[in-house]
């Protein structure tokens, strides 16, 4: 993790509520991997508004470039919106756990929410360059929230989407569309992000089935360094609780070991 | 010409330090070791420790507000063993000393503490967290009273040598009277000081921004209140102080000095901008060049309260 | 549908103002009549008056800090009998009620100017202003010590029997002791709070960006503080609460709302944006139409703390 | 004064330091008047940073447009340079007491420093149009920040510049170029803005010669509407010192008046 001043090649409105930014990235040694984030700077400014950095999960990773999708909630991201090309973007990584990949891994099914198909997409993109076969269900409010699905459709074997506007994103639906993989598939790995109850979800169905899982969650942080001890969430091994930080001892944790409160 | 060799050395109560520039408690450590050089810093402080590991509050721990974020993190820790057998040692690598920063439930606790953890060689130096706002009930805390003050820091001087740094609170009627509580009872400086007690509550759920409700509130909003403070606690007491809530720049670094204190803490910077101590350290050397000081002591305290006013124009 | 009318109407401690947005005293005056309708207003506050003219402090009396700013007046005044001569009539062309708030350098003068002013018909009620940190030394306050404010609050409440709102001073280690002290006095209602004590410096000429040296910070810095000044006083007292510090949207003044406040009064908006109140009184109306509130009686004091917190995503 | 939104027609850089913007007026139906100022919002976002306005004396008025001359000092006005043409900026006013003019005034003095040049433009646009002849001393000091010259020799009979740069500008030299002015021409008033150090000179120069005189303060604002009391200054009359408000009460005295600490 270090502190970066990346140029902006790109940074343009996908959809309606969300932005796609590609920074050059030729100057990181370091590796980044899925699942890792970047702490960004919204403001060139001293405003000090907003005052914190704001996290994002790595979306694609390129030779000579980092791309993230966002989505403009707050007063950050909508000053993120502002950069343009050629201007500098102030961030600090690649933080945090990434998402491990099992080498003899054939099938992995991937569980994604809102903000948390930008994260998944990335993981998506690894595993397809590791021959996986990747079987995905993206859920979102709109179908224009239904971000990056024609990335994920390049990697991804099988793409499921399901919205509240088309009265498909309910648990029970998306437990039959799991259910129907599992049943139809050998699936080796599950990974989700982005909503605590498909976590939950996904939590019983691949304890019940003895599949691997992983979850990136999204605390509320505040250094993103580890230092501040925000980001926390409880997490139970070996029958005792700890109270970990996201952002350093996560963002990515074993999904049976979460305790989702 | 040659350039003057600047000494930003500054004594804060027995501990000489190379620069004026140190962390806050709780809002470093051993994370930020990939991003600045902590042999450049003028002391290291780790966050309080507590003598039996606790969890801490509940989240949402920490939230924005305008120019400034409350956090109720409650003193997670790992307790007084793993501080010994792990973050001291980890903090041995640095040249920088090492200052512990102790949090306890009781005076006789925060004795008992201060006994081991000064005995180690490495620890150059004690600060005593009295102000923390989270742990008690509606924000009490022992700072606000001068009396438990007074008790608090000399039983602590009874078991050790070491410099003490007590870490006032804000929120306090009169800083003046703990301040001088703190220093008759043998403190060798004084931190000046935590976070003002703050709420903020979000208008759609009516739910506290903070899952403990109440918090300490940080970053430049606050940074007039404690310059104000430092200048209080100047007028009455001789002890060092070290300045600490909203230091972002090297410029604040200075104002604080020109206040009275011979130091400063950056906390909530370092979210901003992880190189942010490494930035004022330097920004501090540029101020010295420019207003050819020779050394720091040219500048502590060095307000000019007098009633003569330059003239705003010619 | 037919829209509901809203109401907007609250008590607070028998003056029922049409809605509850009214400007903090000092930060508002006559030069404001072109630019907003001061019909519009929940109540009309000037700027404190004292017995005598008096000058005020000397040069520079305010300066910008991050969020905020710090002013010390001094309260400059015309004196009383211009304000009974001109103030007072002209606001009596408005149909919003007035309050006067009075300032005074000793208990008696309080009592004095306050049977004074309270005599005239026009006036709904008197604001007493024992928080101002700028008059006495070191920024003392009468409404520093529970038992001064007891006082003067009693000796006040002698003298008339019109509502008497109480504003108290942020800078105490503990305002529901404050709070409770005026309560018993017999204070209709208590504004949270006045300015918190602060102070700034000019790094390159080493003055004080304050002539009086320190002020009293406002703007959206202190919000956090004066929210859990409001919440605490709200949990000891019954007495409806005004709100003041930090407002400058119809967010803030909800979120004042919402941790205990009856009524906010705002000030350095006012500066920001002279049109801020009416923008503020707007913004609650939509606000209580989109949470389908009847009445304001719905909000104040609406926070839940409780140990369940909502699923922050599904 | 009122509170308005007014398109940006142009915001220019006219010199290393100074800027000159240009506002389309045509909705403000109040008489603006030269001396008057406009209290003006840095900033269109909700940063609050910087947090009040800034206030600036009107350097030109035409049928439709508002001019004003600004240097860039802090914050304030480094923000006010990233308004672009055809953005809105909302300022308040005109407020303020304007400089009078007496009906039989035929030739008039104006005594400018920096910024204060700005001011004493506008009332040399009026004044020409009711064809006084007017004599300006201009006082910066480099050569580059005397802004404002073209237009000030357009309206004025003769127009001394003086720097640092050039060691023209001491009070001795400026003193004797006032002195022949005052020998040669019978001036009727005199006007001045923008050094405390001039000021004094102008006001005893012209007490002990008998002319009318004003001056257009500059004190630190934080209201521009008259009720903060931040502004204030000291003016003798009568014998008796009043510390009045700059903004409501000024800016423009008479210069004998005012007492310069
Ligand atoms: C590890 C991680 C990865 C993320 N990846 C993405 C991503 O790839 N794309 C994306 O659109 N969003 C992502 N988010 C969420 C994103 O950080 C927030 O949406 C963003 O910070 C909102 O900032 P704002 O100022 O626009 O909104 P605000 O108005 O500040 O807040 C809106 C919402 O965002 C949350 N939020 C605000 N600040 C933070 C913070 N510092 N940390 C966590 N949550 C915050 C708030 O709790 C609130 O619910 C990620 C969050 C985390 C923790
Ligand atoms: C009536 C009046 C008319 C003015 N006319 C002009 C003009 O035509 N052109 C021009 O360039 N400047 C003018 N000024 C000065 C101008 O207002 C300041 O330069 C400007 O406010 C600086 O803001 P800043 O944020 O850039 O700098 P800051 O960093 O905030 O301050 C720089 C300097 O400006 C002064 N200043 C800051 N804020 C204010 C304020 N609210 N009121 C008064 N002074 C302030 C400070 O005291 C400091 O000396 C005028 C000032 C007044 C009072
Ligand atoms: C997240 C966080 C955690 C903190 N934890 C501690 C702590 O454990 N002990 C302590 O004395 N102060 C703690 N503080 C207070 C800081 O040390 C410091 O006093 C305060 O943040 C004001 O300084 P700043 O404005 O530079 O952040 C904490 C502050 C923050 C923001
Ligand atoms: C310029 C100025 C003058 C003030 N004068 C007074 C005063 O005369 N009496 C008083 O009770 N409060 C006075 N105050 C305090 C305000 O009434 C208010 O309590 C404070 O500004 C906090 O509110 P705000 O953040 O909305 O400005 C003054 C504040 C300012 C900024
Ligand atoms: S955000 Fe600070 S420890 Fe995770
Ligand atoms: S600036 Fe407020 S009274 Fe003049």
């Amino acid at each position: 993790m270090k502190d970066y001043n990346l140029t902006v090649l790109s940074n343009r409105q996908v959809s309606s509520r969300y932005w796609h930014m590609i920074l050059d990235s030729s100057i990181i040694e370091e590796d980044i991997e899925p699942g890792q984030f970047f702490n960004i700077k919204s403001t060139v400014h001293q405003t000090y508004y907003p005052l914190l950095r704001r996290p994002f999960s790595i979306y694609l990773i390129n030779d000579d470039a980092l791309e993230f999708l966002y989505k403009v909630e707050g007063a950050g991201t909508k000053q993120l919106t502002t950069y343009q090309p050629g201007e500098k973007v102030n961030i600090l990584g690649p933080a945090g756990v990434p998402f491990s990949i099992k080498k003899d891994c054939k099938k992995m099914l991937l569980l994604a929410r809102g903000v948390g198909i930008a994260t998944l997409a990335a993981l998506s993109q690894k595993a397809a360059q590791m021959n996986i076969d990747i079987y995905a269900i993206l859920s979102a409010r709109k179908q224009d929230d239904l971000l990056a699905t024609k990335t994920m459709e390049k990697y991804c074997k099988n793409v499921y989407c399901v919205t509240e506007e088309d009265g498909t994103s309910d648990v029970e639906n998306v437990r039959e569309i799991m259910h129907d993989l599992i049943e139809t598939h050998h699936i080796d790995a599950a990974y989700t992000c982005g909503s605590k109850r498909l976590s939950m979800l996904l939590q019983k169905m691949t304890k019940a089935n003895g599949i691997t899982s992983q979850v990136a969650l999204e605390e509320y942080m505040a250094c993103g360094m580890g230092v501040c001890y925000s980001c926390v969430c409880d997490v139970k091994r070996q029958g005792v609780i700890h109270t970990v930080r996201s952002c350093e001892d996560g963002p990515v944790f074993p999904l049976e070991e979460v305790v989702f409160q | 010409m040659m350039k003057k060799e600047l000494k930003m050395e500054v004594d804060i109560g027995g501990v000489k330090i190379a620069n004026p520039v140190m962390p806050a408690s709780g809002a470093f450590g051993e994370g930020m070791d990939t991003v600045i050089d902590f042999n450049l810093l003028g002391a290291l402080i780790p966050k309080s420790i507590t003598k039996y590991p606790q969890r801490g509050n509940r989240n949402p721990r920490a939230c924005e507000t305008k120019g400034g974020m409350i956090n109720s993190i409650g003193i997670q820790s790992k307790g007084l063993n793993y501080y010994l057998e792990e973050t001291i040692p980890y903090y041995e690598q640095y040249s920088a000393p090492l200052i512990s920063s102790i949090s306890a439930e009781s005076i006789g606790e925060f004795a008992e503490m201060s006994s081991i953890i000064a005995s180690i060689p490495s620890v150059a130096a004690l600060e005593l967290n009295i102000s923390c706002p989270n742990l008690k009930n509606n924000g009490q805390a022992f700072g606000m009273s001068d009396e438990v003050t007074y008790q608090l820091v000399d039983r602590v001087r009874e078991v050790t040598d070491k410099p003490l740094l007590v870490k006032l609170t804000p929120n306090v009627t009169d800083i003046q009277s703990i301040a001088l509580a703190a220093e008759s009872a043998g403190a060798n400086s004084l931190v000046v000081a935590n976070t003002p007690l703050a709420m903020a509550i979000d208008i759609h759920t009516r739910r506290p921004k903070i899952g403990n409700i109440m918090g300490g509130l940080s970053g430049p909003a606050i940074k007039p209140i404690i310059v104000r403070q430092i200048y209080q606690v100047r007028e009455v007491s001789r002890l060092p102080i070290i300045g600490c809530g909203g230091v972002m720049t090297s410029e604040d670094a200075i104002e604080m000095m020109l206040a009275g204190a011979s130091a400063v803490q950056v906390g909530t910077a370092n979210f901003v901008s992880p190189t942010a101590m490494i930035d004022i350290i330097e920004g501090i050397q540029t101020y010295m060049e420019e207003h050819q000081l020779n050394s720091l002591g040219e500048l502590i305290g060095g307000v000019i309260v007098t009633n003569q006013w330059e003239e705003d124009y010619i």
